[in-house]
């Protein structure tokens, strides 16, 4: 990692260049909550001022821009009796700014299962490999818990990452790549000054937290209250909607959906972003469900995402970001379903 | 020769609802001609007691699957003039826009895939897919794009979503918008091809005078709101619609039929261009004239050639208002506004003529009563009456009863009646 | 599929309408891009909006509409006699749709409503499977031409149809729309089933369950989040009466 | 001033030129493409289950195609879907692969109707197989019910190919009536050529049946099993195995040397899509074969 800092104006004038010569994806307001807050998405943009950079935090994940909701994998051509594979893995190049710590994170799970993996995902490769990030440190929300997730910090998965110093920012410079972009403007090497700062900046960040979640026993504690009545309470709320999974930065859970076009000369294969809690998820044939109860769905997200998998190295695979419990309907919020399931313990004894 | 004929048509097609044409010809002379309509009615109007403000627009759009964004205009506007609610220019131009679109698809379905089958000789339009694809690709690709524009600006061509009171819900992005501009100036060729065709058509020369009403234009060809004038030369306000329309039922046919200075009036493409004539495109006066249509038309059938026309002006009318979007700020398509009681009319011209909705509404927001007159219902009256004519103008040219049965189909058809609106 | 060695049929389909707009029907001659395609697999006897063929030995039946007059239980049994499948198109035909919300009123109170003293004949409205019976129900105010074109292909393929089993809101969250509840309105996404691909909260506005319920819906849950969210009952009861669509969501009104 | 973004096109480098080998984790890049195979015999075993013969059409992709007994494949019919079936051929078989399949949905049915000569797609092989080396000087019990059959046709091949391998071979198999027996056109040659012993058990007796009626767990008093020196496989449905195991527990067979083939929803075969998962593991790639000690490990397994 190379560090630099580099002027606001100068960053503008780095990133508008970029922009005239790639598709381009930053935060921009998209709607106006009830609440008067603002509601915040990548989109393209156009220019650097279109750009809300200092917005709080992107209503969906970013991985729909890795993992798109829907995708096809492959298509069959038919010909009379016969017929043809067509594998794809198009993308073009592109540029994503702004993005926060704990989504980058989160980005580097998804490498460990599809990049790192038995079985590599070419299409994801593609698109990550296609794409130009540019990170940004952001101040957190009241209920973003990333710190208790160690999910703070970066070291890897991105281009270039930007630290707020007011009116510069501290650059850790990850690529070559990025590095080659940078000497067509004016960047300074750090002073000592500028590293305080940056020191400042990051304690801000820590001290600005709110909420705190003990994760640290949860592996075990989950398979020990597997049969705990907590479920249920939370189940019977859960409304198998699947938005947790939909705005989660990690959740990749996917089904698969093949249709023939209409002309019958044609089909697609197509993977969809599927969740663990919407009720056919493990349902086979002949209409026998392994999860047949809300509980049994719920209790399965919290397994996945807390426990862990073998192909991810058995860490736990949520990064904090709380879009789940902000977005719940029901109001199911991992903060609240984890302190439960440690009170429970804690009253037995 | 003494002629006698019995024509019974039951369920006409390629009109949307169910009517019967019923003719008697006794010794060559006219005894009867009917146009009943056979419709199940739905009774909307009592549908409508009891709903909140902003649900009568949804389900005001179910009265017709044709015109259900008309539907839904002219609900927004009962409703919003009913409680007093101003619309930001934005929402306004993109109501239009939506507008626009729907006249140009309902006209396009109509000329294309109900009324050309006539001219072609075909009981439908899928024979023409193998005989004439070029005819059927035209009509799919403009018909396709005026949809594309609906499902961009309104959500959904067949039942809007996003028309809500008080503006729309959503705009669509610049990049949008000018995508569309550049595919509507694609198509001008496909729809001056479309006039050529129709130059090559022959169309029955029956004239019957009758008094056409539509909206009248101040500045523009009219669609959304105003006063009505007619070729008899009355001019009513908006608010006056029931003095315009003197609605009456008879008892062969569920739907009403309405009248003004004679026994019966008619709206629709025609009556729009006869009436707003000079507010045209230059374009479309041209391609009118290249048609043979001028003011005052009273010929039926010419209404099928004043869709084409009307079908030109909307495509340019949609550039034309994708170009004030385009200079405008998207943001603000929304206006707060307060519930309240009032009553509200509101006048939009449909693709088949001026459609009235009018609704009381209670302080809490709920419509209390609620009168609907639609465009069909308008000019049932009208086709009724011209049944008559036409069969004693058939039988004095000798056309034998298969002869007439089609002229009167086509006849009926050329109205675009939208029957189930008309019983809504 | 003819790899397969199985041989495409082309289905033989009437369309009718009954108690309704028409819509659904004309959602079929939408999507202009696969519309010739689409027609290709077709053999259609009777379609009265768009041809003036009237055959009767159609196979396949899609009917719109509900029934809410005597003559039209008549006209259905026909139908239903000729047809080896009948399908039900549109929430009007498979719940009632919107023509429901006459039921709340006495029949003559409808007809002084809408035509003063006149006469007019009308009975309660009924969905078609209160007349006879229904082999397949495709939901939705309109039908999804989409979703209709993926079950014509099915069928001439002789495969298996199906319907997405869960809600809304897997499709609304897959298009990256703003929740409708964060924007203060109510959304019937949650109980209802997909398949539209939530072309309501797309277009900015709540869903009114047009499709009827989902698989497993937690009404009782629901019931709780619109209470939370400050609604009143009355306001969810008259998007939940809507579309008719949606009968286990019973709400108490005290 | 304009910067450009080298277009670094990951669609210019080619992934990889020769075919994928699934069994070989280390090149697979091209994980969606599919082997393609022509159906070349179609045998009806009963009204609900066909056998399918496989061939694969490249020959270079048929020579890489190796599998073990007790692993999968997932089958693709472009157009209507992609299932996982267990092999039920010998992995000794170059000519053809064996596929027992059951109507059961969309996929499966549309199979059914497929004729001869039909084109299909296979990708795999993936999971864990049965310890076929373990086993040796070993007796072994077989434990099939109804469809569980079809999964143990590969180790039965197997052990048919290197009988003197193994101690005494016993094969259990009970369905729920005679009609859905699976492959007794088979049974002469396992029993005689083989030397297998051969019990067979039906729930529900019809007016032809001579044999045993009852449980699959009554099989177990005609026999005696030595727990020190046997190893048992055990496929069929989750209830049947419920009992079966915990039968075989109870005479202090130990867990590790009883396997289990488990079955869940599956889209990918290769440990992404999520929906096979049993607690945190996935049947596709820790399983479908597991021995009884991690099944009972295993939240939610049976
Ligand atoms: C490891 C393994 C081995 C199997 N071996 C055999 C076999 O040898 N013979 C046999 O007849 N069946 C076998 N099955 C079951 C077979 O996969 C299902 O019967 C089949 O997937 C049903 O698909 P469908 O499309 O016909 O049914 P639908 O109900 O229409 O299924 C739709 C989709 O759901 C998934 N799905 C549904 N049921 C199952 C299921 N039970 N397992 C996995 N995915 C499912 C599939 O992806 C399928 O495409 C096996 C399953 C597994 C997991
Ligand atoms: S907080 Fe929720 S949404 Fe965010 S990573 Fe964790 S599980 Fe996913
Ligand atoms: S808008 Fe409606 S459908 Fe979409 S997520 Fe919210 S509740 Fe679900
Ligand atoms: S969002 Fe709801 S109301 Fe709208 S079409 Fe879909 S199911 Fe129907």
């Amino acid at each position: 990692m190379i560090y630099k800092v580099i002027t606001k104006k100068e960053f503008k004038k780095f990133v508008n260049g970029l922009i005239n010569s790639n598709e381009t994806f930053g935060p921009r307001q998209v709607n106006t909550a009830k609440d008067g807050k603002p509601i915040y998405q990548f989109k393209e943009v156009h220019s650097f001022d279109e750009m809300e950079l200092d917005y709080t935090l992107s209503y969906s994940s970013l991985k729909n821009f890795f993992l798109p909701f829907r995708e096809v994998l492959s298509r069959y051509n038919f010909t009379d009796d016969n017929w043809e594979q067509e594998i794809e893995y198009r993308v073009n190049p592109r540029v994503i700014v702004g993005v926060r710590a704990c989504d980058i994170n989160a980005l580097c799970k998804l490498d460990d299962i599809f990049v790192n993996g038995s079985f590599p995902s070419p299409y994801y490769i593609a698109r990550r490999n296609n794409t130009f990030l540019i990170g940004m440190d952001h101040l957190p929300m009241d209920d973003c818990f990333c710190m208790s997730m160690g999910e703070l910090v970066v070291r890897q998965g991105f281009n270039l990452f930007c630290t707020d110093l007011g009116d510069r920012y501290y650059l850790s410079i990850n690529s070559s790549k990025a590095f080659n972009f940078l000497r067509n403007v004016k960047t300074t090497d750090p002073t000592d000054k500028d590293d305080r700062q940056w020191l400042e900046r990051r304690n801000l960040i820590k001290r600005s937290f709110n909420t705190t979640v003990d994760t640290s026993s949860l592996p075990n504690l989950l398979d020990i209250e597997f049969d705990s009545p907590i479920w249920e309470k939370w189940g019977d709320k859960c409304l198998n909607c699947g938005t947790c999974a939909m705005v989660c930065p990690t959740c990749y859970c996917y089904g698969i959906e093949e249709s023939i076009d209409v002309s019958l000369k044609s089909s697609r294969r197509e993977r969809f972003q599927h969740s663990c809690t919407v009720v056919d998820f493990a349902e086979v044939a002949g209409g026998h469900n392994f999860r047949p109860s809300k509980e049994a769905r719920l209790k399965y997200r919290y397994y996945h995402h807390y426990h862990g998998f073998a192909e991810n190295a058995d860490e736990q695979i949520c990064v904090g970001c709380n879009r789940c419990g902000r977005n719940c309907l029901a109001g199911i919020n991992p903060k609240d379903v984890i302190d439960d399931l440690l009170m429970e313990k804690t009253d037995e004894v | 020769m003494k002629v006698n004929m019995k024509i019974d048509v039951h369920h006409v097609c390629r009109v949307e609802g169910h009517g019967d044409i019923h003719i008697k010809v006794k010794d060559g002379k006219l005894l009867e001609a009917q146009w009943a309509v056979v419709e199940t009615p739905r009774f909307f109007e009592a549908m409508l007691r009891g709903q909140p403000y902003d649900l009568a627009p949804t389900l005001s759009s179910r009265i017709c699957g044709i015109c259900s964004i008309t539907h839904t205009l002219a609900s927004l506007r009962a409703v919003e003039r009913a409680m007093d609610v101003k619309i930001p220019p934005a929402a306004r131009h993109l109501r239009l826009l939506a507008k626009h679109a729907e006249t140009l698809q309902s006209h396009i379905l109509h000329v294309f895939f109900l009324a050309a089958p006539d001219f072609l000789g075909v009981p439908s339009v899928i024979p023409l897919i193998k005989t004439n694809p070029e005819v059927v690709g035209l009509a799919a690709r403009l018909k396709g794009l005026a949809n594309d524009i609906c499902d961009l600006v309104a959500g959904r061509t067949i039942h809007p979503v996003s028309l809500i009171v008080g503006g729309v819900s959503k705009a669509p992005e610049k990049e949008q918008l000018e995508a569309i501009k550049k595919r509507l100036g694609e198509r001008l060729p496909d729809m001056q091809a479309t006039v050529d065709l129709f130059k090559t058509i022959d169309i029955p020369d029956f004239v019957r005078e009758t008094e056409y009403i539509s909206l009248k234009g101040d500045n523009d060809y009219p669609y959304i709101g105003g006063d009505m004038v007619s070729t008899d030369g009355v001019v009513k306000h908006e608010d006056d619609y029931l003095a315009m329309t003197n609605e009456y039922k008879e008892d062969f046919t569920t739907s009403k039929f309405a009248r003004l200075s004679r026994e019966s009036m008619a709206v629709g493409a025609l009556a729009r261009f006869n009436n707003n004539y000079k507010f045209l495109h230059q374009e479309a006066k041209e391609a009118a004239k290249e048609l043979g249509l001028q003011p005052v038309n009273h010929n039926p059938f010419m209404n099928n050639v004043a869709q084409v026309v009307e079908s030109l002006n909307a495509m340019l009318d949609c550039i034309d208002v994708i170009d004030q979007l385009l200079d405008m700020k998207l943001n603000n398509i929304r206006s707060k506004f307060k519930v309240r009681a009032g009553t509200g009319v509101a006048a939009v011209e449909a693709p088949r003529g001026i459609l009235y909705h009018d609704y009381t509404i209670d302080d809490t927001g709920h419509v209390t009563r609620a009168n609907c007159i639609i465009p069909t219902t308008q000019n049932n009256a009208n086709i009724h009456f011209d049944l008559a004519d036409l069969t004693e103008w058939a039988l004095a040219q000798g056309k034998n009863d298969q002869e007439i049965t089609l002229l009167s189909e086509m006849l009926v058809r050329a109205y675009d009646p939208c029957i189930s609106c008309s019983v809504h | 599929m003819k790899y397969l060695g199985i041989d495409p049929q082309k289905i033989k389909i009437g369309v009718f309408n009954f108690t309704c707009c028409e819509g659904c029907a004309l959602a079929l001659a939408n999507k202009e891009e696969t519309l010739v395609d689409f027609l290709d697999l077709l053999d259609v006897v009777t379609f009265r909006e768009i041809s003036s063929d009237r055959g009767e030995d159609y196979d396949i039946a899609l009917v719109e509409g509900s029934i809410s007059r005597d003559d039209e239980i008549e006209r259905i049994k026909k139908i239903r006699a000729q047809a080896k499948v009948l399908v039900a198109l549109g929430t009007c035909a498979c719940y009632g749709g919107v023509n429901n919300l006459k039921n709340q009123f006495k029949i003559e109170e409808v007809v002084e409503i809408a035509y003063g003293k006149d006469k007019v004949e009308t009975s309660k409205v009924r969905p078609l499977s209160d007349v006879v019976k229904v082999d397949l129900e495709i939901p939705g105010c309109p039908v999804s031409k989409a979703e209709v074109e993926k079950i014509v292909v099915d069928i001439v393929n002789q495969s298996e149809i199906n319907f997405p089993e869960y809600p809304v809101c897997v499709e609304c969250r897959r298009n990256m729309n703003t929740c409708v509840f964060d924007l203060g309105m109510i959304c019937l996404g949650p109980i209802t089933q997909a398949g539209c691909d939530a072309v309501c909260p797309n277009g900015g506005v709540g869903c009114l369950g047009c499709r009827g319920p989902a698989e497993d819906a937690n009404y009782e849950s629901f019931r709780e989040i619109l209470e939370e969210n400050g609604f009143t009952m009355q306001e969810a009861l008259e998007r939940i009466n809507f579309y008719n669509a949606l009968p286990g969501m019973v709400i108490d009104e005290s | 001033m304009k910067y450009k973004l080298p277009k670094e096109d990951i669609n210019l480098k080619p992934f990889m030129s020769k075919p994928p080998r699934y069994n070989w984790k280390d090149v697979i890049m091209r994980t969606d493409k599919t082997y393609k195979c022509e159906i070349i015999n179609i045998i009806e075993l009963t009204p609900m289950e066909k056998l399918f013969h496989l061939k694969i059409l490249d020959p270079v992709e048929r020579d890489i195609f190796s599998f073990r007994p007790g692993q999968f494949l997932m089958l693709e019919v472009p157009g209507f879907g992609e299932v996982p079936i267990s092999i039920s051929s010998s992995s000794n078989n170059k000519e053809y692969i064996a596929l027992c399949i059951r109507k059961a949905g969309r996929v499966t049915d549309i199979l059914h109707k497929a004729k001869k000569g039909a084109k299909v797609g296979i990708r795999g092989p993936f999971g864990t197989s049965f310890p076929m080396e373990e086993m040796i000087g070993h007796n072994i019990l077989l434990i099939a019910g109804g469809l569980g059959l079809a999964p143990l046709r590969a180790p039965l091949y197997w052990i048919s190919e290197h009988r003197d391998e193994y101690e005494d071979v016993s094969l259990l198999y009970g369905t729920k009536d005679p009609p859905s027996m699976l492959f007794t056109y088979e049974y002469a040659e396992w029993e005689k050529v083989n030397h297998i012993d051969l019990l067979t058990i039906v729930d529900q007796g019809d007016d032809g049946w001579t044999g045993r009626t009852g449980l699959i767990t009554e099989l177990f008093k005609e026999m005696t099993i030595d727990p020190d020196n046997t190893f048992a496989i055990v496929c069929g449905p989750p209830i049947m195995f419920k009992f079966v195991c915990n039968y075989l527990d109870s005479i202090r067979l130990p867990m590790n040397r009883m396997f289990v083939s488990l079955e869940r929803r599956m889209h990918c075969g290769m440990g992404k899509c999520c929906r096979c998962m049993v607690g945190s593991t996935f049947t596709c790639v820790d399983g479908p074969v597991f021995d009884y000690w991690s099944v009972m490990n295993l939240k939610e397994a049976i």
